[in-house]
């Protein structure tokens, strides 16, 4: 077994226990990590591996919350039924929006995504379609179940949270480690020459979005349900700010860096919770600090290992 | 003596490019640097230039302590450099990137007249002193760079592979300006992979090999040196 | 043996100035009942939570005091933001006193522990009709600011207009947070109304009412509870703010109950100025019902104080007038009061 | 027709400010690369720093209303200065030779801190400047009755952009300010003092946030700590229409989104109003992926 | 038989005519050099080959299709790979991810396939991680593989450039001054490198100012000045061609 799957795997046994010695306001804390975690992991996808810069990722996730809510409270489709569904529709958002503007650079991409988050939330404010409630947002959306074991608990939403993380985890470690991960970290380094290599440029960085877009909306599901309610200020820019940073700290483009940002950029403002109204304060100075002293990242991505011994030449060393 | 480096070491992160080098350079001479790639040829001259950080050992221009100054200090002392990968200032015109050259002097008048003595070297950028230099081709960037390094009028000029790229006609004549200016006053240090036009020019030369001086001689010399007809000249064949 | 109460408040964040008048208001009382001796005896210690004005912060901080050991909690400020901590307390068992949550829906669930101090937004859109009826005004412009808030009040009103066979002239949002509104009162000027019916809050009627005034557009303008500040009239000026119409529960000052006036005393020799907001009051009539409960129980299990709260607590006399709760946690009575800003920019109750 | 007019002159009055603070952020920008997400708290504290000096110094009742505002101007411009400078010294200097959406983050973290410090200062209550120390006539312009002081906003917008196109364009230290952004090694080169270039043109776009700060707060009085957030945004927007780290880009990108905005509202709906800016904005790039007036450089491989 | 042919192409920037109807073929299985004073349009006919560039007017037709306004990577689908005249590596990169980037055209499996692990998935990652180190074999980097790219020097980054474009299976490599920042031993290597991509059955079409290299690998050669075409023919040919001496070549007054 290789030594990074180890630490996964401790971590992993670590996590399993926590909920056994937290209590439930720690334990919620660290399911709001583990969805910040899934959905920071998903915006990784687009911005850590494939460099785009896109700060409009609550629009994804607000579309996986609003459809989960919507299909829920009308026809009372159970939730995690619905999670697919929500993680197709947001994936399908993605690719309408995302094709016309994914040949925009760097900062244009970044104010174009700004501007798909904020129409996101301005039409669910003024109630699109009239399904959305306006500004109240839908409320009496039901808890999740399990083989008919209701999740309503902070422990209980704890394994459902980190059981999908895990899985989530897994997969795109999977994903990073292959022709497709292998060809956005190309696209990241240099376009040009990306292209002279034979890699179709814009349709990897299309799917890189589909597939963000899609973890986005599915954890927009798991959200709605542990919220209960959804309202549109939960998707605004800023949370697409929070979802950005924990990325770019936690080291743009490696899977452990961003669980690590994560843990940082939502556990510190609990910790700091005893400094009451100067708790932004602090945090803002300690955002500032941690960039600087990593400013790869906490944990920027190592080198890949592949294996090749058999390959090589048997003189091959020189 | 116009230049003494004295023990010259550099790091890039941990490793060491540079183990202690030694180098002089008189004043009015052609100074050729030779070395196979990575030998540290361009890691000096930016040393000299200020745009690396030294770890240990000293460059005196005279009585100036270079390595105790800031990179933009030293261009004050009238030592330019034509970089490797020329770096021109990519969205600028031709001639804003010459103009900036002259960067330390005030003297209108006289970067007027330098700009016209560019522009008789190389008609070419004056033929294309409006369009942005990052759009040129190779051979034209390569111009820009040495133009630029010029407009200063230095005192010292670090060439830093200058006839990569440019036609051999170019070649021919970059070199016989490298002469002439040289004759003007000006001292030249010179790394060439074109090893054997470079010895032709030069008065003097040094062989670098990963990161230590292992030759230094007369240019005549060592363009008789055994050793280096076998790795730079093409000896082999 | 102490007596803990919660109280979450957005202490940072856009409503950050609310929620640290709530803090202060809450402690200044508390710390009243503990040199009096505290209740039946015990001293009462306040357990401050910050929600940010934020629903997921809100549902943390909810969590967060759960695990406190408190038997009621005070708050919050928002719709929304109560919204997502309601479920959290039900389903802890512990009581929930909200001050500026104004929403229909948050009392229709049939929560038996959720209880709250401010008036529902339908008994303000009903006063608001009638305010607008009374005066005579025909053809009428409702703006609001798409918050769930003023957004619900300006829906309920114009409904009950409408059913009066009134006009409306005008219907759309600004954004908060902007400065400059002549674009949209440019747009509303054009539509003609008799009265301006603004729902949302008391800086962006601050600056409506200053840059009608400029335009030299004097109609007239009704808002609703959320203007209800004096920083109103400081960022309109005097001039502007002169005629200027709102409703809201009565304020402190206007209340001739020696409860009040002890309380208005008390906070002027405690931070030297009248308080401001009235929802950091209702936050204080929270603090002083769940005392009243706690007191007259002598118990502190939330089932308990509910149900005295609810059966048993009729016309108590808070700091915004008397207070009783219906079955479904609403606060009874009709609290609405009309008031209108005199020359000096003070604002006068009206008869 | 005159509504039209009127909401024309209302886009171009709010266009100014956007244009301003725009100007300081494409400056940076335009420098560094770096999306300065703390300019628009600069923009705040410029506004608070003005209250504060108009307060304790009694200005306008000493010298009268115009005098005072150019005396205002210069102290708010020059301390906002310094602490721009302070913040690229302290929060974006360290971060230069790193990744760029490193000093974003950066920025992000500094951001926050600015908010919350003014909101630790100043306590989180609206402030208000004094009324009536400025002149509340307007001028009838072709029908329009245009506030005075609408007409001084919009032509100090349009100075002082002229102003630095020059600065930028025309003079040796703006050239050697472009030459930096290029490549700062080359730069160094040619004798530039790079560090130096830096802090000024975080001296400069910084008080140019100040300066729009400060008009803000004496032209609609009311002032908070988080003001900056929406005013930065509209101004990034206002940058990237008209064509990042291009000058007269960022003049014509803030003036025309505060026209889309004015007349979105006027004709569209008030509720969608920057919901139709982003729209337009979007549209613009999609057909001029550079903004209005950023060149198209196509990378010569 | 004709591999590449290129007719009447031109293409203009602002007033500047870069190329100016140029037309020539490349035949399977030659060496074909461009050479031409700097700024003569030599790269820019690369780039339109490759779509980097649109061409205003003009043909270019690979195996018998038209190139015109296919996107890049097509074309690279097609059979042709490139190296840039600066060098284009992905510098953060190791060198084996730099020519698995090559291999990339030549893989099926997308993103699901990659998630799951298919077993078609597994066999295609271990085939193209064997070629790209066949391929680092050829060039003679096999050493380095697991070095970043930046941190090679810059006889070896040209010699990755090439690997990588080998990975890409092409028909026709086209080279940017291969040689530059050369010297004369590697120079020599690397003509010897290049004879051994002929021998494999690939055409190569070269831009290069080193003489010594152009003259002895080349089978034709073509001239091109200001834009256009001034003359082509074999390097014995070319050497004599008294305008192409007066342009590009010089008059050698000490050799
Ligand atoms: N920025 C850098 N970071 C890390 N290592 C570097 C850097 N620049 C150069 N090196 C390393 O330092 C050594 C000397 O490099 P230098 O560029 O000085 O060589 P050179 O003699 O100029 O070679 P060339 O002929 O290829 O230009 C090489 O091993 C090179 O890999
Ligand atoms: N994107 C562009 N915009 C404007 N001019 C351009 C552009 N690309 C190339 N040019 C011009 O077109 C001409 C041909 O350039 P090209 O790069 O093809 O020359 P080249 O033959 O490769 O020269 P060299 O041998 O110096 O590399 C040059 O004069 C160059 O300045
Ligand atoms: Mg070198
Ligand atoms: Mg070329």
């Amino acid at each position: 077994m290789k030594s990074s799957n180890i630490l996964y795997l401790a971590f992993a046994l670590l996590m399993a226990s926590c909920p056994m010695f937290l209590n439930a306001y720690w334990t919620d804390v660290f399911n709001n990590v583990g969805l910040y975690t899934i959905l920071a992991l998903s915006l990784n996808v687009i911005l850590g591996h494939a460099g785009l810069f896109h700060m409009g990722h609550a629009a994804f996730y607000a579309i996986g919350a609003y459809t989960t809510a919507i299909l829920n409270t009308t026809f009372g489709i159970p939730v995690l039924w619905i999670m697919p569904l929500a993680g197709i529709m947001a994936g399908f958002f993605a690719m309408i929006v995302a094709r016309p503007i994914i040949h925009l650079r760097g900062d244009y991409l970044l104010i174009v995504t700004i501007g798909i988050v904020e129409i996101v939330r301005i039409a669910l404010i003024n109630n699109v379609f009239d399904i959305t409630g306006g500004a109240n947002g839908i409320f009496g959306i039901s808890r999740p179940s399990v083989f008919g074991y209701k999740i309503s608990k902070p422990d209980q939403f704890f394994y459902l949270i980190w059981g999908f993380a895990a899985v989530t985890i897994f997969l795109l470690l999977r994903l990073e480690h292959s022709r497709f991960g292998r060809a956005l970290m190309y696209i990241k380094e240099d376009e040009v020459a990306a292209g002279g290599s034979g890699i179709n440029v814009s349709h990897h960085k299309l799917v890189a979005f589909i597939i963000g877009a899609v973890w986005a909306g599915m954890c927009g599901t798991i959200y709605a349900s542990k919220m209960t309610i959804i309202a549109p200020e939960s998707f605004s820019f800023a949370e697409s700010v929070v979802l950005f940073t924990i990325v770019i700290l936690g080291g743009a483009g490696s899977i452990p860096g961003v669980i690590l940002g994560a843990f940082l950029l939502v556990g510190l403002p609990e910790v700091f919770r005893g400094l009451a109204e100067y708790r932004m304060l602090v945090f803002g100075a300690a955002m500032v600090l941690m960039m600087i002293f990593r400013n790869q990242g906490l944990l920027p991505p190592g080198p890949k290992n592949y294996d090749v011994a058999s390959l090589l030449p048997a003189g091959g060393r020189k | 003596m116009l230049l003494k480096i004295e023990n010259l070491r550099v790091n890039y992160g941990n490793v060491e490019a540079l183990h202690g080098v030694n180098l002089e350079v008189n004043e009015g001479e052609i100074v050729t640097i030779l070395g196979a790639n990575g030998a540290g040829k361009s890691t000096t001259l930016n040393a000299i230039s200020g745009l690396v950080n030294i770890t240990g050992g000293s460059i005196f221009f005279r009585d100036t302590a270079l390595h105790k100054l800031p990179a933009h200090e030293i261009v004050k002392h009238k030592i330019t450099q034509s970089p490797e990968g020329r770096r021109v200032f990519t969205t600028l015109t031709v001639q804003e990137n010459l103009i900036l050259g002259a960067f330390t002097s005030t003297n209108t008048e006289r970067i007027q007249k330098s700009l016209k003595w560019i522009y008789e070297l190389f008609p070419r950028l004056q033929e294309r002193r409006k369009q942005m230099a990052g759009t040129l081709s190779g051979g034209e960037q390569q111009m820009l760079a040495i133009g630029r390094a010029l407009m200063a009028n230095p005192k010292i000029l670090l060439l830093d592979e200058p006839s990569l790229g440019l036609a051999p006609i170019l070649v021919k004549s970059i070199f016989a300006t490298v002469k002439e200016i040289n004759k003007s006053g000006v001292t030249v240090i010179l790394v060439e992979q074109n090893a054997k036009a470079a010895l032709k020019l030069a008065h003097r030369g040094y062989v670098m090999e990963v990161g230590n001086i292992v030759l230094a001689d007369s240019a005549a010399n060592l363009l008789i040196n055994e050793q280096v007809q076998q790795a730079y000249l093409g000896g082999g064949h | 043996e102490t007596i803990r109460i919660g109280l979450m408040c957005p202490l940072t964040g856009s409503w950050a100035s609310e929620g640290q008048d709530m803090k202060q208001i809450v402690e200044l009382l508390a710390a009243e009942t503990n040199k009096a001796g505290g209740i039946n005896g015990n001293q009462v210690e306040i357990v401050v939570e910050d929600d940010g004005g934020d629903p997921r912060q809100a549902a943390l901080a909810a969590t967060r005091l759960t695990t406190k050991e408190i038997s009621a909690v005070i708050g919050t400020y928002g719709s929304s933001v109560t919204e997502a901590s309601q479920n959290i307390y039900a389903e802890s068992g512990i009581l929930q006193v909200a001050t500026g949550s104004t929403a229909i829906r948050l009392s229709e669930k049939g929560l038996p522990l959720f209880f709250r101090t401010c008036p529902r937004d339908d008994e303000q859109g009903m006063v608001a009709a009638k305010t607008l009826g009374d005066l005579g005004f025909a053809k009428i412009a409702i703006l609001h600011d798409n918050t769930s808030y003023a957004k619900g009040l300006a829906d309920e009103a114009k409904s009950l207009l409408e059913a009066q066979g009134k006009t409306i002239a005008f219907y759309d949002a600004l954004t908060p947070g902007e400065r400059d509104y002549n674009a949209i009162l440019t747009k509303l000027k054009s539509a003609a109304p008799d009265v301006i019916f603004f729902t949302g809050y008391y800086p962006e009627a601050g600056m409506l009412l200053r840059q009608k005034m400029e335009m030299g557009w004097n109609v007239p303008m009704l808002g609703g509870d959320a203007t209800n500040n004096p920083d109103l009239v400081k960022i309109a000026g005097n001039q502007a703010s002169e005629g200027y119409m709102f409703l809201s529960p009565p304020v402190p000052a206007d209340l001739d109950t020696p409860e009040a006036k002890a309380f208005i005393d008390a906070y002027k020799a405690a931070y030297g100025n009248a308080p401001g907001s009235v929802w950091a009051v209702l936050a204080g009539d929270a603090y002083r019902v769940i005392a009243e409960a706690i007191a007259q129980t002598k118990d502190t299990s939330s089932e308990k104080l509910a149900a005295y709260m609810q059966k048993e607590m009729k016309d108590f006399s808070g700091l915004t007038g008397k207070i009783s709760f219906n079955e479904k946690g609403d606060r009874v009575g009709d609290l609405y009061r009309v008031y209108k800003v005199d020359a000096a920019g003070a604002f006068v109750l009206q008869p | 027709m005159e509504e039209f007019f009127q909401q024309l002159t209302n886009g171009l009055a709010v266009g100014g400010i956007y244009a301003l603070i725009a100007l300081g952020y494409t400056m940076v920008y335009g420098v560094l690369k770096l999306i300065n997400f703390a300019h628009g708290d600069l923009f705040t504290i410029g506004a608070y720093l003005g209250l504060t000096l108009l307060v304790s110094m009694g200005l306008f009742d000493k010298i009268g209303p115009l005098p005072a505002v150019i005396l205002l101007a210069v102290m708010v411009m020059i301390l906002v200065a310094i602490i721009g400078a302070i913040l690229e010294r302290v929060a974006y200097r360290p971060l230069r030779q790193s990744p760029r959406l490193s000093a974003v983050v950066s920025a992000l973290g500094a951001s926050i801190f600015f908010q919350n410090a003014i909101m630790a200062i100043y306590s989180p209550k609206f402030l208000v400047y004094p009324h009536d120390i400025l002149p509340k006539a307007a001028v009838n312009i072709l029908g329009l009755d245009i506030p005075i002081m609408r007409i001084i906003m919009f032509s100090t917008s349009l100075v002082l952009m002229a102003a630095l196109y020059f600065f930028i364009q025309k003079t040796k230290i703006g050239t050697a300010i472009r030459a930096a952004a290029i490549d700062q090694g080359a730069a160094k080169l040619m004798g530039i003092n790079v560090d130096r270039v830096i802090m000024l043109v975080f001296c400069i776009g910084p008080a140019l946030g100040g300066a729009a700060g400060l008009m803000v707060g004496l032209y609609y009085g009311q002032i908070n700590f988080s003001m900056g957030w929406i005013f930065g945004l509209k101004a990034f927007t206002a940058a990237i229409l008209g064509g990042i780290g291009n000058i007269p880009g960022a003049m014509v990108g803030g003036l025309l989104l505060g026209v889309i905005e004015a007349l979105g509202a006027a004709y569209i709906s008030i509720a969608w109003k920057d919901a139709i800016a982003f729209c337009v904005l979007i549209l613009i790039l999609i057909v001029r992926p550079t903004g209005l007036l950023g060149e198209r450089v196509a990378e010569k491989v | 038989m004709t591999l590449l042919s290129i007719e009447n192409l031109s293409k203009s920037f602002g007033g500047l005519m870069a190329v100016n109807e140029v037309s020539f073929n490349v035949e399977a299985g030659s060496i074909v050099g461009l050479i031409g004073p700097n700024g003569a349009g030599k790269t820019t006919v690369f780039n339109l080959i490759t779509g980097n560039y649109q061409p205003n007017t003009g043909t270019v037709l690979f195996d018998g299709q038209s190139l015109v306004g296919l996107p890049t990577h097509t074309i690279v689908e097609r059979g042709i790979a490139r190296t840039f005249q600066t060098i284009r590596l992905f510098q953060n990169m190791s060198v084996l991810e730099n020519v698995l980037a090559g291999g990339h055209c030549r893989m099926r499996s997308g993103s699901l396939a990659a998630m799951f692990r298919t077993p078609t998935q597994r066999r295609e990652e271990h085939e193209s991680m064997r070629q790209a180190m066949a391929e680092l074999e050829f060039v003679g980097l096999a050493h380095e593989w697991q070095n970043k790219a930046k941190n090679l020097s810059y006889g070896n980054q040209r010699l990755l450039e090439i690997a990588r474009a080998l990975a890409t299976k092409p028909k026709l490599i086209v080279l940017d001054e291969p040689a530059g920042g050369m010297n004369d031993q590697e120079t020599h290597d690397l003509i010897r490198l290049i004879r051994s991509i002929q021998d494999r059955g690939i055409t190569v079409l070269l831009i290069e100012h080193d003489m010594g290299l152009v003259m002895r690998v080349c089978s034709s050669l073509v001239v091109l000045e200001h834009g256009a075409k001034i003359a082509a023919g074999t390097p014995a040919e070319i050497q004599a061609n008294p305008r192409v001496i007066e342009a590009y070549l010089g008059v050698d007054s000490d050799e």
